[in-house]
């Protein structure tokens, strides 16, 4: 890997060849989250303008107001910081970067191409679902430490709703893993490789409604409108956000953000193929690493583009339910919930397990890549298997 | 020389044994909370430094995801009065202490029974090396097989003994149970009263 | 139902307690004795063809001349009067319940007058009775939860009498 | 499936959990102004809602003690800021009544116009916010959108957006530039078209009608009870409404006028328009009903307007004077009650003889409308709160005048 390329071309010490990548990896991850967060703020204000009929942004950086998140990060950086008197000082100022932590841990483990995965576990859908279950915990923090009865409120749905949707998308996720066979999201993605036939998506109608369970859970989970009861502004005032300002606020801001980007990549991978385009260009092109190690480069390098572009619109549905639809009540949240989508993804789990023993192929005859199956780059495979040591 | 690895068993146990102190310590409901988080998500590091990935996942999903409810009842407990404050008496300092101190001296004492870990050689060969790929293992000792033992040349070893795949489905039949009875016996049932006994706000505010 | 008829009705059944009436102006009134109010209220509800179901209004009407100056053309006796202003969706007809007041009870500066609460006939009368109390300083017997609803719990008199005089200051504010 | 609701007269669970008593407001996003409700809640059951009122007090009926009937036009337009044309209507016609003055057919006429457009610009606000009351946001710029293109019209009038002093006792203070009834026209035409949008990004929608049908009942018996006026009254299906029931005066400046009713009676609604049908789950009197006769009542009013349009243009001569500020009240009280967007809005003057009157009284529709709150809340959800609120479509400016 570079590290040992480093290492073995220019003979730098192993811990900081070591060290160095791991910290390239973890700014660039930063990096991708960050402009996430800005990219989608921007979007977010420009998509609401459309559907509302109006502009959004125009003036800041020119035209489209495309620095307008610039403009808005230094406006909260300017804000002036405050701490409600009563708060719990410690918990209140801990909370917002439990939230961005656990959001941006969930980075580690998304593989953005075949084998472009900062850590590549091969359990990680289950890192995954795991980690990003503990954003929740700098909601409850936030909304008790700030010793406001509506932040209170808020961090009560939030828990409430987190933990009841964590079970129907757990679910949904086990059930493309179970297809797939691994809880590897490399190899999940390279299995969906070819046409988009290929997409588990399209493998049975099971997980074709599998899908849009998961789409809502995800939203749920991330907190997003219709069911964004945790600062539903017109009952909670602004939830457990109330008592939060400036910096912190942002914070807590880029968390949502990343996490909405970091759970329709996963949605991406589990379901639309990955990186793998509806149609095989790379395969078309050549750009395989059995011609050239350049080349193969550059085929994951456009799977790459193929997987922002996933991710994306996944985030862009997103903006277009939240500007249309009005917000759920927390009983037909929990309705959804309990009486739906539980046992909805339960007959799904059912439906594709008995599918995939009657028809192991699929119902759609699976379209074989064209060319040669191409060669997995060498760090493909998990790091462990490779017997070194993180 | 530095190693990456020993550099960060160092900072995850210290921030395990910390944590778990302050938990200790801390004389706020919440906080505790708080620091039980830290604490197990620092275990949940270790486990990732020895390469069991599943483990680890499992330790963030169940320990530390758990303590969410732990977070939530410690909320709801001290919403009323703000951040209230437990009162700990000498004698609930002795008892803490002395079940602290059996389960310590336990631990202390299996983890020096075992041969294996007594020399450092051995220690760097744990199976870890070949892990990573905890998943399948863990699956197939459910279904009776060990993987790790195929090449042990009692062939009622290798086997494995029965798999867990009875006790581990019982477990879970029995936890359900329990689930369904805790919701039965938690289900608020309404009790009507007639609307003029209901206290009026407007009246009392 | 003409005001008229209702007038006769209410005087077979309340006889002296129904004091008079004006059935020429543009709303015809009944005026009836303080005391006689909540029981001439529960048959103007009750009683089938009178039905008077909806209480739109009640408005305390302050009259005396505070400025000694203008006192001596001042064109009505000094008194106080509230009016209820009733209709039947019902029967659509109308009707303004009058009832005169001594300024204060006994004459007694500062005791407020006081007449039987119609809130439990009318739940309108609720927060109007209320606000009648808060502003115009008439007390209510019988309402559940005479409190002031529109001035902070701790104002001082009663805005929309006559001779109201402004604080000096409330909490420290300067008020004028 | 119908969501099992909370039971309204249920308040005590077996589960014994604390009560929390919470202020929602005076600065809260949805309680449309200055309003402080305090929540006794159980979780997220709310056992009992009081409102308290006052914050926007501002002494109008003292100050109308004070200055003459003209005068006071301005002070009307604040009370119910978002329709401020209906205000000086009540008020210029209690003084008529008083001083028995007759207007003009063209002034009746013109009045009809300014007065039903400023209904539906207070409509589309009651529809935009309590969209945003329902976590919606689009719908309220729609609704925006539309109610500034009537505020155009009204400064063209008036030179005035919100606070419009046009109407006043006698007559009206200009007639129409020329041009403005085609640009009216033009408007309507406009809005028209906007309607069904709204229908089906609110009225319509899934999540909408299950955040409102059903919640907040009121019965016809308890609207009358409390004095509800307005879509809240129709909308428990009680027909009431003062252009056709009202007094005289008011009677009859609509008594050229083709329309019906809007209230659900015998289970249906009048079939004088296009409309999505009711929803299974609307129950007369909850919230979906409130909000659907005001919608119902958009479309209508957008009738009554063209109506109005051509009778002002068979009308002649001019428009009538409003009467002078020094110009003496007779001695005697009138009182007269006006159909406001919001409900019956009531004016009492009580004249000496002088310019100035004895005593001026405002009865406010949203006052008692509000007041059936804690009724119509007990035992909902802290999410039907706004929801409820929304649905009486209060202005503080006129609850606390």
């Amino acid at each position: 890997m570079i590290a040992e390329y480093l290492t073995t071309r220019f003979g730098l010490p192993e811990w900081l060849a070591c060290g160095g990548v791991a910290l390239v990896q973890c700014l660039i991850l930063l990096g991708i989250m960050m402009f996430a967060a800005a990219l989608f703020t921007w979007m977010e204000r420009k998509v609401a303008g459309r559907i509302q009929d109006r502009l959004g942004p125009t003036r800041v950086g020119g035209r489209f107001g495309w620095l307008q998140s610039v403009a808005d990060g230094v406006k909260l950086l300017a804000k002036e910081d405050l701490i409600p008197g009563e708060a719990d000082g410690l918990l209140f100022r801990l909370a917002p970067y439990v939230s961005f932590c656990a959001a941006f841990c969930v980075y580690l483990a998304l593989p953005f191409s075949n084998g472009w995965v900062a850590q590549h576990l091969n359990v990680g859908v289950f890192f995954i679902v795991a980690i990003a279950g503990l954003e929740v915990f700098g909601v409850i923090l936030g909304g008790y430490s700030s010793a406001s009865k509506w932040s209170l409120y808020g961090a009560m749905r939030e828990a409430a709703q987190v933990v009841s949707y964590e079970v129907p998308l757990g679910l949904c996720v086990v059930i493309p893993v179970m297809v797939a066979g691994t809880l590897d999201l490399v190899a999940i993605g390279n299995m969906q490789r070819g046409w988009g036939v290929n997409w588990l998506v399209f493998h049975n109608p099971f997980l074709f409604i599998t899908f849009f369970i998961y789409a809502l859970c995800t939203l749920a989970s991330t907190n997003r409108a219709p069911f964004d009861l945790a600062e539903a502004e017109s009952e909670l005032v602004a939830g457990f956000l109330t008592e939060y300002s400036g910096f912190r606020w942002s914070v807590f801001f880029m968390a949502e953000y990343g996490s909405m980007y970091a759970m329709s990549g996963l949605g991406a991978i589990l379901f639309l193929g990955g990186w793998h385009g509806p149609i095989p260009l790379a395969e078309m092109l050549g750009l395989s690493y059995a011609n050239h190690a350049v080349l193969g480069w550059l085929g994951d390098l456009l799977g790459a583009g193929n997987f922002l572009c996933k991710a994306f619109l996944g985030v862009a549905a997103m903006m277009w339910l939240r500007w249309t639809l009005p917000r759920l009540r927390i009983d037909q949240v929990m309705t959804t919930c309990l009486k739906y989508c539980v046992p909805l993804a339960a007959a799904m789990f059912v439906g594709t397990m008995l599918w995939t023993y009657a028809l192991p192929g699929g119902l759609l005859p699976r379209s074989t890549p064209l060319g040669a199956v191409a060669e997995a780059p060498p760090w493909t495979a998990p790091r462990a298997a490779r017997g070194e040591r993180p | 020389m530095i190693n990456w690895h020993t550099c960060f068993f160092l900072l995850f146990a210290t921030i395990t044994c910390a944590f778990a102190v302050a938990v200790v310590v801390s004389a706020n409901v919440v906080r505790m909370a708080v620091c039980l988080i830290a604490s197990l998500a620092a275990v949940s590091g270790l486990y990732f430094l020895a390469v069991a990935d599943f483990v680890a996942a499992m330790q963030l999903m169940i320990y530390v995801g758990g303590t969410l409810v732990l977070l939530v009842f410690g909320v709801m407990l001290t919403a009323r009065g703000p951040f209230v404050s437990m009162k700990i008496t000498p004698a609930n300092w002795l008892m803490a202490g002395l079940a602290g101190g059996a389960l310590l001296i336990l631990l202390l004492c299996a983890a020096t029974s075992v041969d294996a870990w007594k020399t450092a050689a051995v220690a760097a060969s744990a199976p870890a090396a070949e892990g990573g790929h905890t998943v399948a293992p863990i699956g197939m000792a459910l279904l009776g097989i060990r993987v790790d033992a195929l090449e042990q040349a009692n062939p009622a070893l290798r086997g494995g003994i029965a798999g867990y795949l009875l006790p581990f489905e019982i477990v879970s039949v029995h936890l359900l149970v329990v689930l369904v009875g805790a919701a039965h016996l938690a289900r608020a049932r309404r009790r009507r009263r007639p609307a003029e006994a209901v206290p009026d706000a407007s009246r009392s505010a | 139902m003409e005001v008229g008829l209702i007038l006769d009705k209410l005087k077979q059944r309340f006889g002296e307690r129904i004091l008079g009436a004006d059935l020429e102006a543009a709303d015809p009134s009944i005026e009836i004795a303080p005391a006689a109010l909540a029981e001439v209220a529960r048959i103007l509800r009750d009683d089938p063809p009178l039905r008077f179901d909806y209480l739109h209004c009640i408005t305390g009407v302050d009259y005396v001349q505070p400025d000694a100056k203008k006192a001596k053309s001042f064109p009505w006796e000094v008194h106080f009067e509230l009016l209820y202003h009733l209709s039947s969706m019902a029967h659509r007809h109308r009707l303004v319940l009058r009832i005169k007041l001594p300024r204060w009870q006994g004459g007694v500066e500062g005791q407020l007058p006081e007449v039987p609460t119609v809130s439990h006939l009318w739940r309108t009368a609720d927060w109007h009775e209320r606000e009648v109390f808060d502003l115009s300083g008439v007390r209510f017997a019988g309402h559940p939860d005479l409190r002031r609803i529109l001035c902070p719990e701790d104002w001082q008199g009663h805005p929309l009498r006559k001779d109201y005089k402004t604080a000096e200051e409330y909490h420290g504010i300067r008020t004028r | 499936m119908p969501v099992e609701r909370v039971d309204p007269e249920l308040v005590e669970f077996d589960v014994r959990t604390d009560e929390m008593l919470i202020n929602m407001g005076p600065q809260h996003p949805s309680t449309h102004g200055v309003l402080r409700l305090v929540l006794r809640t159980d979780g997220e059951v709310v056992s009992s809602a009081a409102p308290h009122i006052g914050y926007l007090h501002r002494c109008a009926e003292k100050i109308g003690e004070n200055v003459s009937p003209r005068q006071w036009i301005p002070y009307t337009d604040r009370m119910d800021y978002l329709a401020g044309m209906n205000m000086n209507l009540g008020w210029a016609m209690t003084v008529e009544k008083l001083m028995d003055l007759e207007v003009s057919e063209k002034t009746r006429h013109l009045r009809v116009i300014v007065c039903e457009l400023n209904r539906i610009a207070s409509h589309l606000v009651a529809a935009g916010t309590y969209g945003l009351d329902l976590g919606s946001f689009t719908p309220f710029l729609y609704c925006f959108r539309e109610r500034e293109k009537i505020l155009n019209l009204f400064e063209a009038v008036c030179g005035a957006r919100l606070t419009y002093s046009y109407i006043a006792p006698g007559g009206l203070i200009a007639d129409l530039p020329p041009g403005w009834l085609e640009a009216c026209e033009r408007c309507l035409g406009e809005l028209q078209a906007v309607v069904p949008e709204l229908h089906a990004m609110l009225t319509s929608n899934e999540i909408f009608i299950r955040r409102t049908a059903g919640v907040g009942v009121l019965s016809p018996e308890m609207a009358i009870d409390y004095g509800c006026s307005g879509p809240v009254l129709r909308g428990s299906g009680v027909k009431w409404d003062l252009r056709r029931d009202g007094q005289p005066p008011v009677a009859r400046m609509y008594e050229d006028y083709r329309f019906e009713v809007i209230a659900q009676v015998d289970g249906s609604y009048p079939r004088d328009q296009e409309y999505p049908p009711v929803p299974p789950e609307a129950v007369v009197g909850d919230c979906w009903h409130r909000f659907y006769v005001r919608m119902l009542e958009v479309v209508q009013s957008i009738g009554l307007v063209r109506q109005a349009i051509e009778h002002y243009r068979r009308s002649a001569g001019p428009v009538s004077e409003p009467i002078k500020i020094t110009q003496k009240l007779p001695r005697g009280e009138a009182y007269l009650e006006t159909e406001a967007p919001k409900g019956q809005m009531g004016f009492l003057v009580v004249g000496d003889g002088t310019a100035i009157p004895w005593r001026v009284r405002a009865r406010s529709s949203c006052f008692c409308n509000l007041s059936v709150l804690t009724e119509i809340s007990r035992g909902c959800l802290l999410a039907d709160i706004p929801a409820i609120l929304g649905s009486l479509d209060i202005v503080l400016g006129e609850i606390d005048r």
